[in-house]
């Protein structure tokens, strides 16, 4: 509750911050005091100390799995503030009001990390939609960021409607929203409940952009001003993968095998288009906009596993999905060109800021020694210990084999490619910052053990 | 302690020399880095009987089931050794070559060793894992940067080659590793309870992986045009050392985790080597290029040791073990004459040199005794191995097709006679032409560390006892573990 | 046939008739008004189960402020029936003929749904009165309602940025 | 009235609102027929709600089924926020392009 | 005299100081210097084999360990060196020889560089070194080291002058067709191990191969022996291996006359003598080695018989001979072929060497139709040589007509059809012997003015060896006089007794009466005298200098067996590399494992086109999916 209750003060703080003060640094600082807020308030929750005791009347429940996800994503946020502040600037004049809508989608997601009724749910995905919808058009005058939030919104509405009629269907089977209620039941799939929970599943692809239901992904994240595909692209995209595995796990976990197949012929379609489509692009920001679908179907097979392996995976690959996207992406919000060739020689120019991006890819390939590897470990060890879906593993594998392909194209263009890399302006304090998380990229992919303990902690 | 320094001290090093500025400074260091190594590893060998000194076993993820569990024994022993030995030459035989940006081409050569050592290491398969694709990070930098001129797409193609096999194998391990007791330690992987059905299938997932690297045939292909584009010195890494990376791989983690599966494919895995053996040294006659020529001589003589693996015979895999290390020091020779006559050529084409003997003859006599242990001649230590790796495969009492094998391989010993005779004759003798008429002959840093491969080479060949006796206790730990798990 | 079921049939029939002339309309304008005669149906059907709150709050919000607000917007932006273009035959048949495929694969999904038989209450009952759906709204549904303002927040400040003109 | 009136009417209303929104090029128009999707199932929440009242109702729970309706309450108010951000982002697009017309999004493809 | 047999590790090991020396110091040392080192360590070698020689006589036999060289399991293989009759009898042979073709050698290579002078001193003491593991290895192991390195000296030697590719071609042509044979030893080296588990030849608690024989099936020990045979064709050139032989000419003649002739290409008699009886328990394999021979034999005079190179009439007579000496060991004689081997060295090192003062005489001229009428100008050459000749055409009381004659009546005994064709061999044999006496020293001198002008004969470090071997040549055969001549002096053949012993045993004794044996003894030696006459005579007066026409064009174009092989072998090979490296490495493997990254690209780039940027088909494929999805929960499962 206390993230919730903060994220939406702050919110409203920062909405009028932008009133009263026409300096970016005051509304920036308050950012970040914000969001530490917001860290530290998680916290205490996740030790026990709850700020605001309200009888949810069953509505919201927090577990320590949710808490520690908000932690996660609270967390990448913080990062991501220090390092994407300034290009927020560059999007346009709403600074504040920028920032007043990441505390409301960071709402959003602390209610989709705790939710225990179908409505919350809804209410959580719609906070989280709709500043995205915003935020995807905020550079107002650029076409193509109109365009990608109009696609955005055109189907994300879509998608709400196939939603509430999944919600509605179950509710006339159940008779109630509460994810207690409805994970009650002798294990069989009545057709209602089928269907409406096809087409939660639906609507929740949608969401977290697993095919066939990517299609707006690419689009958007390409078309979005950078600095908040960034933010799309990792938290918001974990934030909806929590609400999904908790949803499918808490509510129909009993019938899993009912839909186990589905989810699975849904993860090997992400894995395929995703990685198939990366492997042409041209420009590295859609590169890593199909990636991000790529990653998605990897964040998938912890629902596809549904087990203990699984969920901890999910976290972990969150945390070694997001900090290093997030790191390319800020890179990239400096570069002029985006294509493949603006990084060409980028070694030479600059070496840390080339070696930061490389260990980053290394990562989002899973590479061992750095975070991705144990992420893809994990998902690959949660899929094989469920143990029906080895063709689903194969696949996973020769994926992510292709998306060492595209990962490493960027990688050749930097240190094996002649060229003249672009300016790129980058304050010492920017790039110490990039070389602490890759730095932490190595230490959560060699010792894992401490993010484990914390995951361990929480589990038992 | 010995085996974490083994890990330790060039992974150190390797990062320290990223700090070196000077080309001088960053080759002193790294030389002296690996020398260092070198001592350690010697070291390590001569502490036989302490066990505990051999082995480290902390904690890394007990949540897992994982551990830092490393162990020097015989095969370690005797390929850390290889691989101690190996970049120290390497460095000396390349002190002449200038590499641009020399500082990071040093760092990533040792962080490859401290990868390999690892791999060689591990007793831990999810640790296995780890230093076997940690191995392959720089040796596809080192190739991508300093390599030929197709260096970016064939690289490419090597890494994920070796990548996709990684996976299978990963996969395997993960299987494995629920069937263990949700534990990655050695001692679990060799008592996992595996079904007949679940170990075929198993295997191949292992193998793949396996063989790619090694190569064996089919999945070969990469493996020419990665050593014809590399610099030579990493060359000298791929083939000498990271190739035994496979050997290992089947020798640790293969047979005596999946011996029912091992002993059923054994034959089917036979004929690919043997098959492999043979097109490989054929192929190898038909090359111009010197590297292409070696990288296909490499095929056929892996592929024999994958084979006598594959029987299931002591004397075969004693041999292995003396020829994983023989081999890595012949093919490394050839590698640095082959980088010697580049540098002085700027040409690799075998129809472009000759006549070399009369304007370098001390570089011809070491080719010519490298080249010999190379096709196994007597007295050389490339034909102990060779002659216990044949005895073994005819000698089975696993495979029906041992005979049969071995006489069909055996065709590769004449070939192998065919393809170096060729070359020396090619490039050595005859009379000089334009591009040979003003070569000079190697300098003596050069010589001395050719002089030491052959000293290595005769010594072996000669008295190869302290060897054979290294690697006994493993030979017979494996065997144990491949026979008696079978049904029979 | 009672009146119920008389209405019930009226009622639908002019819903489903609605709405379909709300695709094919090719003026924006009668599609606007075709909605809102959809949801005056719909809010029929409300008050025909006894939901009243719900029935009238369809008509302010839906009929009145929402469908008001894209009556604006067209107008606002001049559209007409010529404005839009045509759009491909393929795709508009792909599109009806998916549809309607949708339509009955679920119906026949859910032709023996568990629910299948049982009696929806008509004209009776009180939960849709507004006293019960206030007392609920305020004692169990508080915890939604007041996120729900986080949402209108976020709209708001959303319509602000993107709407403001200036840059 | 059975409860598979209204699901087939319900359900019918929803895949005509697929189908709008799958055959017009409009924007506007398409947002329209998403509004009409929301109302299908505002409908059908609201004649489940009737139809768990009848039958939890014989089980003396007084007030069964008034969450289906309040969840109707919540539908329109999320519609209503999305309404003024969809239009915004519409009026936004046509003020730039002068067009509202789906099939010029194409600057963003493959 | 325990002490002497503890030397005998010294017997190799001198020559191999020598090689060391005058390997690694070759730029250094002077060519005197390098002379004495290597003529030095093979003499040193010879002296002490004579010490082991009689030792050995005395009965005083034995093997020493040296230290464990393969120890696998049950497997041991030492390090150890036997002595005993055989080898001391061809440790005498090749240290004597071998010193005289050394001290031969350094007025013959006199011209080289120090350089290249010294290596060729290096190359030689190998050999020597190599030969002698052969002969003294106490188990197959160490035969096989000693067989391959002297394979190797070979290759280096015929290779010497490696600015010429044709003789560079013609050592890698020897080096790969022993590989051929070493192939089939190496094979029946494994056979051994997989049936006997040892590969020592006699061990004191009687777990030697030989001692184990009788656990082997026929079909073992036939096929051990035949691969054992396959070896000795590559070594000691028989069919089909035996075209090496005549290429390796290539080299300088001393070698040709210690390698080709003397020592190294016996190796395969030595082995089959060495392993008797395992042949004796082989009949099959008996044949074979006996038809082989024969073959061989036949063959290899017929391709004499028009030769013009006087060192290929050598090299082919040397193929005969081993054919004959192949024949003895066929047909059980197994002294006989050792002795034959042994005369041979002393009359074919003697030939060779002969030859080589002709051609040092004659400024490297090689062709006998641009010589004739030398005798007066190399006399003590001419007197040697025709020595030679006369003891190869077996008259005696030279040293050919003993040995060769043991072996034809043992064949004989075997099979008379042996003994046709064995004489009818003899017979060209003495023929194109003299044939090329009669061309080279007799009649008109044919070469240039210049030639003439420096014919002279040779030093005193050349003759001498000729001296030397012209005796043993003439006299050898004393040491093995046959039954009928003379009643119990076969000296060899009971100095070899106990080698042969246990063949002994097994061996059906074919005893000849005496006057069959006269009988045979008489058409061979008169035949041959009778081709030696016409021979002299007819080359004489009108040596054939016009190239062969017809049936003797096939004879001199050497039944173009080089060109089968090369049709049947070489080409078909290349082209298999060829086929193999574009349409199956390139145009099959790489092509598919490109393909997939191509189809990778293919498939991206198709992938991708369903990214349209149209919102509507994005719907309708949402839509779609979620109608095939439907489908697929509520009407496709179960």
């Amino acid at each position: 509750m206390n993230a919730i209750v903060i994220s939406a003060i702050w919110g409203v703080i920062m909405m009028f911050s932008g009133a009263f003060s026409k300096n970016l640094k005051t509304v920036r600082a308050l950012s970040i005091v914000g969001i530490a807020l917001l860290f530290v308030v998680n916290l205490l929750e996740l030790y026990g100390t709850h700020l605001f005791t309200v009888d949810t009347k069953g509505m919201l429940q927090f577990d320590s799995f949710g808490l520690l996800f908000n932690a996660i994503a609270i967390g990448s946020t913080a990062v991501y503030f220090l390092l994407n502040g300034r290009d927020m600037e560059k999007v346009g004049l709403h600074v504040a009001e920028y920032y007043a809508l990441i505390f409301f989608v960071l709402c959003g997601i602390s209610i989709a990390s705790s939710f225990s009724s179908l409505l919350m749910l809804f209410l959580a995905i719609e906070i989280i939609s709709i500043p995205l919808y915003i935020l995807t058009g905020a550079d107002k005058r650029n076409l193509k960021s109109n365009e990608a939030s109009l696609k955005y919104f055109l189907m994300g509405a879509f998608s709400t409607g196939i939603m509430l009629m999944g919600i509605c269907l179950i509710f006339g089977a159940k008779g109630s929203f509460s994810i207690e209620q409805i994970a009650l039941g002798d294990g069989t799939l009545t057709p209602m409940v089928g269907a409406g929970l096809l087409l939660l599943m639906f609507s929740l692809a949608f969401k977290v952009s697993a095919a066939p239901f990517h299609f707006w992904t690419p689009d958007v994240y390409d078309g979005a001003p950078t600095v908040f595909t960034s933010f799309m692209a990792t938290i918001v995209k974990a934030g909806l993968f929590i609400a999904f595995i908790k949803l499918f796990g808490d509510a129909f976990g009993e019938l899993h095998g009912q839909w186990q197949t589905l989810i699975a012929i849904i993860t090997a379609a992400t894995l395929i288009i995703g990685n198939l489509t990366a492997v042409f692009q041209q420009s590295v920001k859609r590169m890593l906009a199909y990636s991000s679908i790529a990653q998605a179907g990897f964040m998938l097979f912890s629902l596809v596993a549904l087990n203990g392996m699984g969920r901890e995976g999910l976290l972990y690959y969150t945390l070694a999905y997001s900090i290093p996207t997030i790191g390319i992406f800020a890179i990239l919000v400096r570069m002029k060109d985006y294509t493949f060739e603006g990084f060409n020689g980028l070694a030479k120019h600059q070496p840390v800021l080339a070696a930061v991006t490389s260990i980053f890819l290394l990562s989002l390939a899973g590479i061992p020694a750095t975070a991705g590897f144990m992420g893809k470990f994990y998902m690959l060890s949660a899929a094989i210990q469920n143990g029906h879906v080895m063709w689903l593993v194969i696949i996973g594998i020769i994926c992510a084999a292709i998306s060492v392909y595209y990962y490493f194209r960027v990688i050749q263009a930097m240190y094996f490619k002649e060229g003249d890399a672009q300016e790129l302006e980058t304050s010492s304090f920017h790039k110490g910052l990039l070389v602490l998380m890759a730095a932490f990229v190595i230490f959560i992919g060699i010792q894992p053990q401490w993010l484990l303990n914390q995951l361990y902690t929480f589990f038992s | 302690m010995i085996p974490v320094l083994l890990i330790v001290i060039p992974l150190l090093s390797g990062l320290a020399t990223f700090l070196i500025k000077q080309e001088k400074g960053a080759k002193t260091w790294s030389l002296l880095a690996s020398l260092i190594t070198l001592v350690v590893s010697v070291i390590g060998i001569t502490m036989v009987k302490d066990k505990a000194a051999l082995s480290a076993n902390l904690e890394w993820l007990p949540m897992l089931g994982s551990s830092f569990s490393v162990t020097l024994d015989g095969m370690g022993q005797i390929l850390c050794l290889l691989t101690a030995v190996a970049f120290p030459m390497i460095f000396l035989a390349t002190w002449n070559a200038s590499y641009k940006n020399a500082k990071s081409f040093y760092a990533l050569m040792l962080l490859g060793q401290a990868g390999l050592m690892g791999a060689f290491l591990a007793h831990d398969a999810l640790l296995f894992y780890f230093f076997w694709e940690l191995a392959l990070i720089p040796a596809y930098f080192l190739c991508s940067q300093w390599g030929g001129e197709r260096r970016i797409a064939v690289t490419m193609k090597f890494f994920i080659y070796t990548f996709v096999g990684s996976l299978f194998m990963l996969i395997g391990i993960i299987y494995v590793y629920f069937h263990a007791g949700q534990n990655f330690s050695i001692e679990s992987f060799y008592s996992a309870a595996l079904s007949p059905k679940e170990q075929n299938w198993l295997f191949w997932l292992f193998f793949v992986a396996f063989a790619i690297k090694m190569p064996i045939f089919p999945l070969h292909t990469w493996q020419p045009d990665t050593y014809e584009q590399s610099p030579t010195a990493v060359t000298m890494v791929l083939s000498g050392v990271m190739v035994k990376m496979g050997l290992l791989g089947v020798i640790r983690w293969l047979a005596p985790v999946l011996p029912m599966a091992t002993w059923q494919n054994g034959d089917t895995v036979g004929l690919l080597c043997v098959i492999g053996m043979i097109y490989a040294s054929i192929l190898a006659i038909q090359q111009d290029d010197l590297k292409r020529l070696i990288a296909y001589s490499s095929i056929a003589h892996v592929g024999l040791m994958c084979l006598a693996i594959f029987v299931t015979s002591e004397k075969g895999m004693q041999g292995v073990m003396i020829q994983m290390f023989n081999h890595g020091i012949n093919v490394i020779g050839l590698w640095i004459v082959v980088e010697l006559i580049e540098r002085q050529f700027g040409t690799r084409k075998i129809s472009e040199l000759g006549g070399l003997a009369q304007k370098a003859p001390a570089l011809a006599i070491l080719l010519v005794v490298v080249s010999l242990a190379n096709v196994a001649l007597p007295l050389t230590n490339a034909f102990i191995g060779e002659f216990l790796l044949f005895t073994g495969v005819f000698t089975s009492t696993v495979s029906k097709m041992g005979p049969v094998f071995t006489a069909v391989a055996g065709l590769s010993i004449i070939l192998s006679a065919v393809y170096t005779l060729n070359m020396i004759q090619r490039v050595f003798f005859g009379n000089t032409n334009q591009l040979t008429a003003s070569a000079h002959d190697i300098r003596s840093n050069e010589k001395i560390v050719l002089g030491i491969l052959v000293v290595a080479i005769l010594v072996v060949g000669v008295y190869p006892k302290p060897f054979l006796e290294l690697t006994q206790g493993t030979v017979e730990a494996i065997m144990s573990k491949m026979i008696t798990k079978h049904p029979i | 046939m009672s009146a119920t079921v008389f209405l019930f049939y009226f009622l639908s029939v002019l819903a489903l008739g609605s709405a379909i002339m709300v695709v094919v309309s090719r003026n924006p304008v009668h599609s606007v008004l075709w909605l809102i005669a959809t949801f005056f149906a719909i809010s029929g059907h409300y008050i025909l189960m006894n939901a009243q709150f719900i029935g009238i709050v369809n008509l302010i919000v839906y009929a009145g402020a929402i469908m008001v607000l894209f009556l604006f917007v067209i107008m606002l932006m001049n559209m007409n029936a010529d404005s839009e273009p045509k759009k491909n035959k393929w795709l508009k048949l792909a599109g009806v003929v998916s549809g309607g495929c949708l339509l009955l694969v679920m119906v026949a999904a859910l032709k023996s749904a568990e629910v299948k038989g049982q009696l929806v209450q008509m004209k009776d009952g009180d939960i849709g009165l507004i006293a019960n759906l206030g007392k609920a709204l305020f004692t169990d549904f508080v915890v939604p309602f007041e996120i729900a303002s986080v949402l209108f927040l976020s709209a708001m400040v959303g319509t602000v940025v993107i709407g403001k003109k200036g840059d | 009235m059975k409860i598979e009136y209204y699901i087939v009417l319900s359900l019918a209303l929803f895949c005509i609102g697929i189908a709008g929104v799958l055959t017009r090029r409009n924007a506007i128009i398409i947002f329209m027929c998403i509004e009409l999707m929301l109302n299908a199932v505002n409908l059908l929440l609201v004649a489940f709600s009737k139809m768990h009242h009848v039958a939890e109702g014989a089980k003396n729970v007084a007030m069964a089924g008034i969450d289906g309706q309040l969840f109707v309450f919540f539908i329109m108010v999320v519609a209503a926020a999305e309404v003024s951000v969809g239009l915004a982002i519409i009026v936004m697009m046509y003020r730039n392009t002068h067009s509202v017309d789906v099939n010029f999004l194409n600057r963003l493809k493959h | 005299m325990k002490n002497i047999l503890q030397l005998v590790w010294m017997v190799p090991v001198l020559p191999l100081i020598g090689f060391l020396i005058n390997g690694l110091f070759r730029k250094q040392l002077s060519k005197p210097l390098v002379s004495l080192v290597g003529c030095l360590s093979v003499l040193s070698s010879f002296v002490i084999s004579v010490l082991i020689f009689l030792d050995v006589k005395n009965g005083h036999t034995g093997v020493v360990n040296y230290f464990d060289f393969i120890s696998v399991g049950k497997l041991h293989i030492p390090f150890a060196f036997q002595a005993d009759q055989l080898s001391a009898l061809w440790l005498l042979v090749v240290t004597g020889v071998g010193f005289l073709i050394h001290l031969y050698s350094t007025a013959y290579m006199k011209d080289e560089e120090p350089q290249h002078y010294a290596r060729y001193f290096a190359y030689l003491n190998l050999f020597v070194f190599s030969m002698l593991l052969l002969i003294l290895g106490a188990n197959f192991v160490i035969m096989f080291i000693g067989w391959e390195g002297v394979g190797l000296c070979s290759y280096l030697l015929i290779g010497f002058w490696f600015k010429n590719n044709e003789y560079g071609n013609a050592a890698k042509k020897a080096f790969i067709m022993n590989r051929i044979g070493d192939l089939g030893f190496l094979l029946a080296i494994f056979w051994m191990v997989l049936k006997l588990g040892t590969v020592t030849y006699h061990t004191g608690d009687n777990t030697g191969v030989f001692d184990l024989v009788s656990k082997l099936s026929t079909f073992d020990i036939t096929g051990i022996t035949l691969l054992l045979f396959v070896g000795a064709t590559g070594k000691s050139a028989q069919i089909p291996l035996y075209t090496w032989l005549p290429d390796a000419m290539a080299g300088p003649t001393p070698v040709s006359a210690l390698i080709h002739a003397a020592t190294m290409v016996t190796a395969g008699i030595y082995m089959i003598a060495r392993s008797n009886i395992l042949y004796t328990l082989a009949p099959v394999t008996q044949t074979v080695v006996a038809v082989i021979g024969l073959a061989t034999a036949l063959l290899a005079a017929t391709i004499a018989l028009k030769q013009n190179d006087i060192k290929k009439v050598l090299a082919y007579s040397t193929v005969s001979q081993l054919g004959y000496m192949f024949l003895g060991l066929g047909v059980g004689a197994y002294t006989g072929a050792v002795f034959h081997v042994m005369t041979h060295a002393f009359f074919k090192a003697l030939l060779f060497l002969g030859a080589g003062s002709v051609i040092h005489a004659m400024h490297h001229e090689q062709d006998i139709r641009n010589m004739g009428g030398l005798k007066k100008k190399l006399p003590i050459t001419h007197l040697t040589f025709l020595i030679g000749c006369i003891a190869i055409a077996g008259i005696p009381p030279f040293s050919g007509f003993f040995s060769k004659d043991e072996i034809l009546a043992a064949a004989y005994a075997n099979n008379p059809i042996y003994w046709y064709l064995g004489v009818a061999g003899a017979l060209m044999t003495a023929f194109y012997m003299f044939r090329l006496y009669a061309t080279t020293f007799l009649g008109q001198f044919r070469g240039t003015e210049e030639q003439k002008h420096h014919l002279h004969e040779s030093p005193l470090s050349m003759t001498f060896p000729l001296i030397v071997l012209a005796i043993l040549a003439a006299l050898a055969g004393f040491v093995g006089v046959p039954e009928v001549l003379m009643p119990n002096s076969h000296a060899l053949g009971e100095f070899l007794a106990p080698i042969f012993a246990d063949s002994a045993k097994h061996a059906h004794a074919h005893h000849l009466d005496h006057s069959t044996e006269y009988v045979l003894m008489a058409v061979s030696v008169i035949g041959a005298a009778i081709a030696i006459i016409y021979a002299i005579f007819r080359f004489t007066r009108k040596p054939d200098l016009q190239e062969a026409t017809g049936f003797g064009k096939v004879l001199a174009d050497k039944w173009y067996v080089d060109e089968f092989y090369n049709g049947i072998i070489v080409r078909p090979l290349n082209w298999l590399g060829k086929f193999l490296n574009t349409y199956i490495e390139k145009g099959l493997i790489d092509w598919v494992v490109n393909g997939v990254g191509r189809s990778v690209n293919y498939l991206s780039r198709q992938v991708r086109l369903v990214q349209s940027g149209q919102v509507g088909s994005y719907v309708l494929l949402m839509v779609l999916s979620i109608l095939v999805f439907f489908v697929i929960q509520f009407f496709l499962k179960k």
